[in-house]
């Protein structure tokens, strides 16, 4: 068990590590100039690019620039700019010049955004997917599943972007029966019910995929001889299915949602864009319109180490759902 | 006296892993085969005996060396091949083939009857040009219509599929076959007929074997020579006679009489059943001496602390191998030694 | 056409500017007149697409923060609406600037009894130190250059922090005045320090680049919360007095900004008024689809005036010829670029002329490309008459003249118009080489002298910055841009037009304008260095609860002064 | 050990009359599991209806110039329609077409550019289509391939490759194809300067590129772990025992055991890409002007759907339905190779 | 209906003593509708077990044996299986009983044991629990109460340190340990009747014989009557009381064990006994019957068992091809039962060992 979650860490760590790397070359060695894309338009000269090259310490070699960007990530690090110091500590993903603060004072402090985006609408895909798949499992064959599944194709294949913008616009903006989305500095109140539209859509569109999966693990584990136990045991039909049918066939739904992570942050990235929710994704995607690289950069990383760090906790709660991998 | 095909001395093989104890990484080995010596001549088919995970499968492996050994030698007519690389080895396919347990996964389901057989074939180069009329002949040397040369696996039942196993390990005319477990997925009345086919096969051609089974009775009736292994190693080795009828030591005399006997129904008594306790130890960590002591029932101190060696029980059992040339070792620190070997069941 | 500024108070109308004199009202006072029927209370919730960078004064230069400023900040001078028309009017200021005879010293007196939100007062050297802290390279990068160009020494000064200790440019010897020394005539310095480099920022409470997350307040509204790039909060600030304010009005409890929404979807919002949406503003172009609502039913929710912006086809005057020049215009699809850049009638007014009718001094004519050919910004352009030009000019299928440009390839609309644009070129007999790059970079290229283009080079417009062609045709017409490796309309070095725009600069701020306009009408008829295209408008939706919102023309955005909400 | 029924549910052999010496059998179901595969495919009402869409579309994206031809001359432009000339003549000047559905013009126009938007419709199958099988059939390449070396090597291979499946797992692949999109088509363009038209057919390439880069994994790792199973399966053992090479071992013995997996998710990978497309366009890292595409015209039309339907909803019916059609002929086609599953 | 020689009737009524039957099956057929066709997994299957006896049930893969026992527990899938004819568990009629039925007489009065441990354990519940949970489902007790008694199960079944063993996992205990857990979870309901699915096919030699002799054991100790499916017929000698042989989905032979294989009366059982090395062990060849079973799908007219016998030209006609052969008492033998033509079974069989 140790063994194994140190070696997930590892793993992760590792990745973690390449997606730093990776990153930071195809943004800072890559083709695009980070200082002239930084460069103000009615002040931009040489000078002054030299002067943010220098600030931002692009003038060094890559390497060396690589080496300041990962102290900074542990260690902090500090910027000078107008004259002055800037101190932005750890971990520091940068210091953006085009809105002259540092990148984790842009990013953190949106990340919550995204995060309570997503969890509400992977409550709402949870349990949705879930119950509507346990449910098709159970009737497999009929009309209501073929129906249930029907429905969840055609879902999955109209382009999300074009049913999020029709709930934001119907049921949100024209009809009002889902108010609109609101920051927390209007109270908590509105801030969630403001999520709900957003929350909704992506968590109904995605569920789709997990009345699938759910339906097929679920058929897949009834038909184990285990169930076939439970059942000659004499227990209700109903403890069958959710007793020893339910968790088995979650632990697989459980592996999936790890690896969907990444998936759920690119419909996170489009519902911020669409609802106007006020999350990192929307911000980097401002920050792409900007070539607001370390802004860009800090997006990717946050987006890495969250799919890392979801992928490891899945892993290791697999690892209790399951008792079998406890001992590998 | 036939001449000696096989040599196998004190063969091993450990398979590594590390696994974490504590804060420490530490290494650790699967001790599968450890320290096997025997020998199969020309035309002898030797069977191989144990329970679950003692190393039977492993060791027919490395004598096909589909597997390496970490330890010990083999020789295969005279020639070492413990450690060839898989070109040098080209020859030794051809002498040395092998007939899988499972006849579902041994077929590889997309090739037809005729590219499963012909494969072999092309690969050796044999009977070039000729292929097709091998293969059928073949296939009408394992009982098959010669005509099902374009059919897929799926197509048949599992003793014909082991007959197209069998037949794929004849292609290349080898000397000797290992068969790990071949009768074990069949059904009773489908095991006899492939049984035949074997001892028909083995007849005519003049094959060596090594017979991997549990099924006691299987063995007995196929084999000449049985080794019976515990936890990688070889814990009696002789001729079947004496295994059967004379064991010496404990495991072999429980296994032995574990085994039902059908002819309770005809009014035999039943024999009095060894009853050993618990389960096999695991291999990572052998019990130190004699590996069976932990289910012995004559364990005494002297199995803890040393290893017994595989040799004839008495002085009088090594000189009487000696003159008339069946061998009976066995390894146990107290074995049980029948002067007479009464204990025959009539035909 | 609107205008703006005329002498005779009421007389709205079409009316020509002749002077801009009366533009200005040295005299003006505090309070600012009450609007008949207005109300005080509620939120005015202004959600637009754009995401202002920061809120540093001394960064600003873009509309959008202007008329943020406007509500909590007070420059030297600043502007009011008087019956639709913008003057000029002394802020913290008592007047509107002293000059002195050589009119290379400026001098300013602050009222009494100015404080800021925290209430400290306000002293002259808050101003001298803000105008000081808008040279600096870092916090001042986005803000307007004039200083450097006219103050004195200020082409080499860096600002409090870096820059040299005993710089002069700007002082205050006493606690109420404020003296700018310039290195040579700036006649539309009163208009200059209506900016928010001029607003007064106390030394003691600088944090340079974390200034902007609360700049102290000196106007009828304060920051309250902040969230950069996302959002901005005010509510009132109560030490503003409004008997010193000739210009302000604190009729809403508070302003509510977002930024970087979805204009459509606001938009849309706002004419079905649910909720907060009936309190809300939105000075975004009005979608196309919106058009039928506007019109119709919501008519009452919809504003529009001019803006500060002209937009011109520019054309290299180094590499065409200006007969080739002529078949372009000629050639020109106005009316199909239009429609394909999403533009509508609400959008723009089609352009004759450089100076836009608003500014004092404009020149109503229009000039031919060809004889009969009007070159009035409408139209699908003559592909025939081109051709016939073309050939005069000696080009033909054989040897076509060959247009080369720069356009953005990441933005969909810059891709559709490049569409329509090259046909009709092509259809003209024109070759075209249109070069697809992103906008970030054509912004780069274009803006480069030395670029492969001969056409469609920086800039592609021009937005005053105050209502005088002193801020527009010197920029872009002038040498001076090219020679420190800018770019201009034209692309043009002519002594002519260097001389002209020197003499007139030389004039007082009154006697400029007519001036202006005949230098306007002589550049296009004799060099067309660049064709007029249109004069941009500003689009207001709001809600069915806001109330007497009208255009700033000077801004192309509504006075939120001005604004307030019937609950 | 009785035989698993897994394999007696289906291939029940046939025992005739059989003579003494050998058996015979006799054989109902004479085909190799793909052939199985393939006659219950026929069998599936679903499975045919989907393929026809599919094939309906194909046909008029090859066929779209076609198509188009035959829409009328249009009375005020004195043209026939096509996907790329403008005709601002048909625009009024907020934008909106001036004309509806005509003979000249089956879906009416574009707004704000006049282009027929039937002719672009029809066109606009293409790119979707073309992007959505050169990706799946090159990522299925890159995803076979390294699915076979990690699973058969094992050992350093595996690791490696499989930790490069675990990286690119976790990278946010949306954001970074953003950023990366306009990156890779400087390095392609180099230095020089693109046309429009050059501009969108290295868009188109990029866009390529960057699909089956970022679009391998899944396969990779199914691969791999379907290889490391089939590797210990005892018809490899028999071959490696009767000397068959290594590479021919991977692809004569183990390869074909893969056709299955392959094959199905190569049909769900189809309409993924051509999703990813559209969603690329609609954030405006996808295929650009003049490229006509479904996801493009999605993407310029989104804001006006009420207004003039006419533009949007042809495209996103064909991409739904296209999409949709793929992934029900997936699903069709992983139950076909899947002897448990039945519907 | 049954013509066994001294049949007890117990029709209706319920089981109580040795030797009362507790389950009575009659005419049971069991078919799958399948893609391909209808599958006749067993046809006209009819069988009694009674209480204090052992029936061995045998037949080669794919006989039918597990089939027509799940049938008795209502195991199978309602919608995708026909069921026809009568079982009757302790008087109570089961064929197209509800599920509420189904789930009251599951380990209570009839239990099972499924062949492979390993997958019929579910590997996420602590073995304690999952015997505790049966013994709830039939007990209104406390989860402790329940859960003492699965730890005395696991003791009663030979498990040391049934403590500890029942707060483990399935994963932890070994293949033996399993079997037997799987045996203190079908006696946790003191069931009248336990049905053991070739208990011990996945097991060794060693531990077989601990398995069989526990169930040997457990059934003195309880009385119940026991069903014991298994292809092993040496087992069967040692092991059983009654037999059932059967063969593509029918019962073809039936009466007491060790008279059955001591000596076979219909040429099937007759065949399998031939084939076993260790009966015949010093043969140099097997005397194997020749070719492979039927296909379920598509049943050879008349008896199933007609392609393979060696014995059909010895009936006259073809009414081995054509006609079914009913139950009959085996001539010259008590207590015995075979579906065969042949006119002497017990002479020809004999006779043909004799020639051997
Ligand atoms: N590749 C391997 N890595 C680690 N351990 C292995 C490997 N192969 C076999 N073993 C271990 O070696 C031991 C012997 O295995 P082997 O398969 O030879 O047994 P066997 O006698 O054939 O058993 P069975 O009767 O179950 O086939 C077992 O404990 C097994 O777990
Ligand atoms: N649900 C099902 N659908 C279709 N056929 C089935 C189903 N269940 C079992 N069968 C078939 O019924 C036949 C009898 O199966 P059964 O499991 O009873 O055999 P068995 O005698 O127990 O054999 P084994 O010794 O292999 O356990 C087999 O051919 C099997 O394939
Ligand atoms: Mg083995
Ligand atoms: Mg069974």
């Amino acid at each position: 068990m140790l063994t194994y979650i140190l070696r997930r860490l590892a793993l992760a760590l590792s990745v973690v590590l390449a997606t730093l790397v990776s990153t930071f070359l195809i943004f800072f060695a890559g083709p695009s100039d980070p200082a002239q894309a930084m460069c103000p338009e009615t002040r931009c000269n040489a000078q002054r690019l030299q002067q943010i090259s220098q600030s931002l310490g692009l003038d060094k070699p890559l390497s060396a620039q690589f080496l300041d960007y990962f102290r900074g990530l542990f260690a902090g690090r500090d910027f000078f700019y107008a004259g002055d110091t800037v101190h932005c500590s750890a971990p520091c993903l940068g210091f953006s010049f085009v809105t002259r603060r540092s990148v984790n004072d842009e990013l953190f402090s949106r990340f919550p955004n995204t995060v309570v985006l997503a969890l509400m609408a992977a409550v709402v895909f949870l349990v949705i997917g879930v119950t509507v798949g346990i449910f098709a499992a159970v009737r497999r064959g009929s009309a209501v599943d073929r129906t249930v599944v029907g429905a969840s194709q055609v879902l999955g294949a109209i382009p999300y972007y074009v049913l999020a913008l029709l709930v934001a616009l119907y049921p949100v903006i024209l009809w009002n029966v889902l108010p609109q989305y609101s920051s927390l500095s209007s109270g908590v109140g509105p801030y969630f019910v403001g999520m709900l539209a957003p929350a909704l859509i992506l968590g109904v569109v995605t569920s789709a995929s997990y009345v699938r999966y759910t339906r097929n693990s679920m058929i897949e584990t009834l038909s184990m001889d285990y169930i076939r136990t439970a059942r000659s045991k004499g227990i209700s039909e109903r403890t069958v299915l959710f007793k020893h049918g339910f968790r088995a066939a979650m632990s697989p739904i459980a592996t999936i949602l790890g690896l969907d992570i990444a998936a759920l942050l690119t419909g996170t990235l489009i519902t911020e864009q669409i609802f106007g929710v006020d999350g990192i994704g929307r911000r980097g995607l401002d920050a792409l319109r900007a070539d607001d690289l370390p802004v860009i950069m800090g997006t990717v990383l946050i987006g890495a180490v969250v799919v890392v760090i979801a992928n490891l906790v899945v892993d290791i709660a697999y690892s209790f759902i399951d008792p079998r991998v406890r001992l590998s | 006296m036939s001449e000696t095909l096989l040599k196998v001395t004190d063969l091993e093989r450990h398979f590594p892993f590390r696994e974490v104890q504590g804060l420490k990484m530490v290494k650790a080995n699967v001790k599968a085969v450890d320290g096997i010596s025997f020998t199969v001549k020309q035309g002898q088919t030797l069977g191989l005996v144990g329970e679950s995970g003692c190393g039977k499968s492993t060791t027919s492996r490395l004598v096909t060396r589909l597997d390496e050994p970490t330890g010990g030698t083999i020789e295969f007519e005279g020639r070492d091949i413990t450690h060839l690389k898989e070109h040098q080895l080209r020859g030794i396919r051809r002498d040395v083939q092998m007939i899988f347990q499972d006849p579902y996964s041994s077929l590889n389901p997309r090739h037809t009857v005729g590219s499963i057989l012909s494969t072999p074939l092309h690969v050796h180069g044999l009977h070039k040009g000729k292929e097709k009329a091998r293969v059928q002949e073949l296939l009408e040397l394992v009982g098959l219509n010669p005509e099902h040369i374009n059919r897929y696996p799926s197509e048949f039942s599992g003793g014909q599929r082991q007959r197209i196993g069998i037949a794929r390990a004849l292609a290349v005319e080898p000397k000797l076959i290992v068969a790990d477990e071949p009768v074990s997925a069949l059904d009773v009345s489908i095991q006899a007929q492939v049984m035949n086919l074997l001892a028909k096969l083995r007849n005519e051609l003049d094959l060596a074997f090594i017979f991997v089974a549990h099924d006691l009775g299987v063995v007995r009736h196929f084999c000449d020579q049985v080794a019976v292994m515990y936890l990688g190693k070889i814990v009696e080795y002789g001729d079947k006679r004496k295994i059967y009828d004379a064991p010496e030591h404990p495991y072999t005399q429980a296994l032995l009489s574990a085994a039902p006997d059908i002819n309770v129904a005809r009014g035999v008594a039943p024999k009095e059943r060894i009853r050993l306790v618990g389960d096999v130890p695991s291999p990572i960590d052998p019990p130190s001496g004699c590996r069976f002591r932990t289910r012995c029932w004559k364990a005494q101190e002297i199995c803890a602390t040393q290893e017994p060696a595989l040799v004839a029980a008495t002085a009088e059992e090594s000189t009487r191998a000696f003159r008339e040339g069946g061998v009976h070792l066995q390894a146990c620190h107290f074995p049980e030694v029948k002067t007479s070997l009464t204990a025959e069941v009539p035909a | 056409a609107n205008n703006t500024g005329s002498g005779n108070g009421t007389n709205g109308g079409n009316g020509k500017v002749d002077t801009a004199g009366a533009a200005l009202d040295p005299n003006a006072k505090g309070p600012a007149p009450e609007i008949p029927g207005a109300k005080r209370g509620g939120i005015l919730t202004v959600p637009y697409s754009t995401t202002p960078a920061n809120f540093d004064p001394s960064d600003q230069f873009y509309q959008d923060t202007a008329v943020i400023f406007s509500l909590t900040h007070r420059a030297l001078t600043t502007y009011v609406s008087r019956d639709g028309k913008q003057v000029l009017v002394p802020d913290l200021a008592t007047d509107l600037g002293k000059k002195s005879e050589d009119g290379l010293t400026w001098t300013f007196t602050l009222k009494d009894g100015i404080k800021y939100e925290d209430g400290t007062p306000v002293k002259a050297q808050d101003i001298v130190f803000a105008a000081k802290r808008s040279f600096d390279p870092d916090l001042a990068a986005n803000g307007p250059t004039y200083q450097k160009e006219f103050f004195k020494g200020g082409a080499d000064y860096q600002g409090p922090y870096k820059g040299d200790k005993n710089w002069k440019g700007v002082e205050a010897p006493d606690d109420k005045t404020v003296v700018f020394h310039l290195e040579k005539r700036f006649e539309t310095l009163p208009y200059f320090v209506s900016f928010n480099q001029f607003t007064p920022i106390p030394e003691a409470k600088d944090k340079k680049a974390d200034y902007q997350l609360h700049p102290l307040a000196t106007g009828p509204y304060m920051f309250d919360k902040y969230t950069p790039g996302t959002e901005l909060t005010l509510k009132r600030n109560p030490n503003w007095d409004p008997k010193t304010d000739p210009a302000r009005h604190d009729y809403p409890d508070g302003f509510h900004f977002k930024w970087g929404v979805d204009p459509i979807k606001t938009q849309t919002a706002i004419l079905a008024s649910n909720g907060e949406d009936a309190t809300s503003l939105n000075w975004d172009a009005i979608d196309s689809s919106l058009i039928p609502q506007i019109e119709g039913p919501k008519k009452a929710q919809f504003e529009e005036g001019p803006s500060s912006c002209v937009i011109m086809v520019n054309l290299d005057a180094r590499k065409i010829p200006l007969p080739v020049r002529k078949a372009i215009a000629v050639a020109w699809p106005f009316d199909s670029i239009h429609k394909a850049g999403g533009e509508t009638s609400h959008s723009f007014t089609p352009a004759s002329t450089i100076i836009p009718p608003q500014i004092p001094g404009h020149v109503d004519y229009v000039a031919e490309a060809a004889p009969g050919f009007k070159m009035n910004g409408q139209g699908d352009g003559d592909p025939e008459q081109a051709k016939k030009m073309l050939a005069a000019a000696g080009y033909g299928a054989d040897k076509p003249f060959e247009l080369v440009y720069y356009y953005t390839n990441d933005q969909d609309i810059a891709q559709k118009v490049n569409q329509v644009r090259k046909q009709a070129l092509e259809k003209a007999g024109f070759k075209v080489q249109d070069i697809g790059v992103p906008n970030k970079e054509r912004r780069k290229l274009a803006g480069d002298p030395k670029g492969k283009y001969n056409m469609l080079q920086s800039p592609r417009g021009w937005c005053f910055d105050w209502p005088s062609a002193d801020s527009i045709i010197p920029p872009t017409f002038g040498t001076i841009a090219l020679s420190q490796g800018g770019t201009t309309f034209g692309n043009f070095s002519d002594a002519k037009i260097d001389s002209e725009i020197k003499r007139i600069q030389q004039l007082s701020i009154t006697e400029q304008g007519p001036e202006w306009g005949k230098m306007d009408k002589w550049l296009t008829e004799n060099y067309l260095l660049a064709i007029p295209d249109y004069n941009d408008k500003g689009n207001t939706v709001f809600g069915t609860k806001v109330k007497n919102v009208h255009n700033n023309p000077n801004k192309g955005m509504p006075d939120l002064n001005d604004v307030w909400l019937d609950q | 050990m009785p035989e698993p029924s897994a394999g007696t549910l289906t291939e029940v052999p046939v025992e005739e009359a059989s003579t003494p010496v050998r058996e015979h059998v006799e054989v109902r179901t004479g085909r190799s599991p793909g052939q199985v595969a393939w006659a219950r495919l026929k069998k599936d009402k679903v499975a045919i209806v989907c393929f026809a869409i599919i094939v309906f579309f194909i046909l008029v994206a090859i066929f779209a110039p076609l198509l188009y031809s035959l829409e009328a001359v249009d009375p005020s432009t004195g043209a026939k329609a096509d996907p790329y000339t403008t005709y601002t003549k048909l625009i009024d000047f907020n934008g909106l077409p001036t004309v509806g559905t005509s003979s000249a013009h089956w879906l009416g126009v574009e707004p704000r550019l006049g282009r027929d938007l039937f002719a672009r419709w029809a066109i606009g199958a293409r790119p979707s289509l073309i992007i959505g099988f050169v990706a799946a059939a090159a990522s299925t390449i890159l995803g076979v391939t390294f699915g076979l070396i990690a699973g058969y090597l094992g050992g350093v291979a595996d690791k490696i490759i499989s930790w490069v499946i675990d990286f690119f797992l976790s990278l946010p692949i949306l954001l970074l194809v953003l950023a990366i999109v306009p990156i890779m088509q400087k390095s392609i363009a180099g230095a020089g300067d693109l046309t429009a038209d050059e501009t969108s057919r290295i868009r188109f390439v990029v866009l390529i590129v960057i699909l089956f880069v970022f679009g391998w994994m899944g396969l990779a790792r199914l691969v791999r772990g379907e290889v490391k199973s089939l590797r210990e399966r005892e018809f490899v053992q028999a071959a490696r025992a009767i000397g068959v090479p290594t590479r021919q071992i991977l692809f004569k013995e183990i390869l074909p055991n893969l056709v299955g997996p392959i094959i199905v998710s190569a049909s769900i990978a189809v309409p993924a890409y051509i999703t990813y497309e559209a969603t690329l366009s609609y954030l405006g890292a996808g295929l650009v002007e003049p490229t006509a595409s479904w996801g493009r015209t999605i993407a310029d039309a989104q804001n006006l759907f009420a207004t003039y339907p006419l533009w949007l909803w042809p495209s996103v019916i064909g991409l739904s339905l296209l999409v949709l059609a793929l992934s029900l002929l997936g699903d069709s086609i992983r139950d076909a190779f899947d002897p448990t599953s039945r519907r | 209906m049954t013509a066994t020689a001294n049949t007890i009737s117990s029709q209706g009524s319920e089981a109580r003593n040795p030797g009362d039957v507790v389950l009575d099956v009659n005419d049971l057929s069991v078919a799958f509708p399948t893609e391909e066709g209808v599958v006749r997994a067993v046809s006209n299957l009819t069988y009694q077990a009674r209480l204090g006896r052992t029936l061995a049930i045998v037949g080669e893969s794919g006989s039918g044996k597990s089939v027509s026992s799940m049938a008795v527990l209502g195991l199978h899938n309602p919608k995708r299986t026909q069921i026809t004819g009568s079982i009757k568990l302790d008087g109570m009629e089961l064929v197209g009983a509800q599920p509420s039925t189904f789930q009251k007489v599951r380990s209570t009065k009839a239990a099972m044991v499924f062949q492979d441990p390993q997958s019929s354990l579910h590997p996420f519940h602590k073995v304690g629990r999952q015997i505790a949970e049966a013994y709830r489902a039939h007990h209104s007790v406390s989860k402790q109460v329940a859960l003492k008694r699965a730890v005395e199960m696991l003791d009663l079944v030979g498990i040391p340190n049934p403590q500890r063993r029942a707060n483990q996992y399935p994963h932890e205990f070994s293949g033996g340990m399993r079997q037997r857990a799987m045996i203190a979870l079908g006696l946790v309901n003191d069931p009248k009747l336990l049905i053991a699915d070739e208990p011990t096919t996945a097991l060794d030699v060693t531990v077989q014989a601990q398995i069989l002799d526990l169930v040997n054991d457990l059934q003195k100790e309880f009385g119940s009557a026991v069903i014991l499916i298994t292809h092993d017929l040496a087992v069967v000698a040692e092991t059983a009381d009654d037999i059932l042989v059967m063969y593509a989905g029918r019962g073809v032979e039936k009466g007491d064990a060790k008279s059955v294989l001591a000596q076979p009366s219909m040429p099937y059982t007759y065949g399998l006994l031939q084939s076993m090395p260790s009966h015949s062990e010093d043969l140099a060849e097997l005397k194997a019957i020749k070719g492979t079973p039927p296909s379920l799908l598509n049943l050879p007219s008349g008896c199933s068992f007609n392609p393979r016998c060696d014995f059909k030209k010895l009936v006259e006609g073809d009414r081995c091809l054509t006609e079914l052969p009913e139950w009959r008492p085996t001539p010259g033998l008590v207590n015995r039962e075979i579906r065969c033509h042949l006119a002497d079974p017990v002479a020809t069989l004999q006779h043909d060992e004799g020639v051997r």
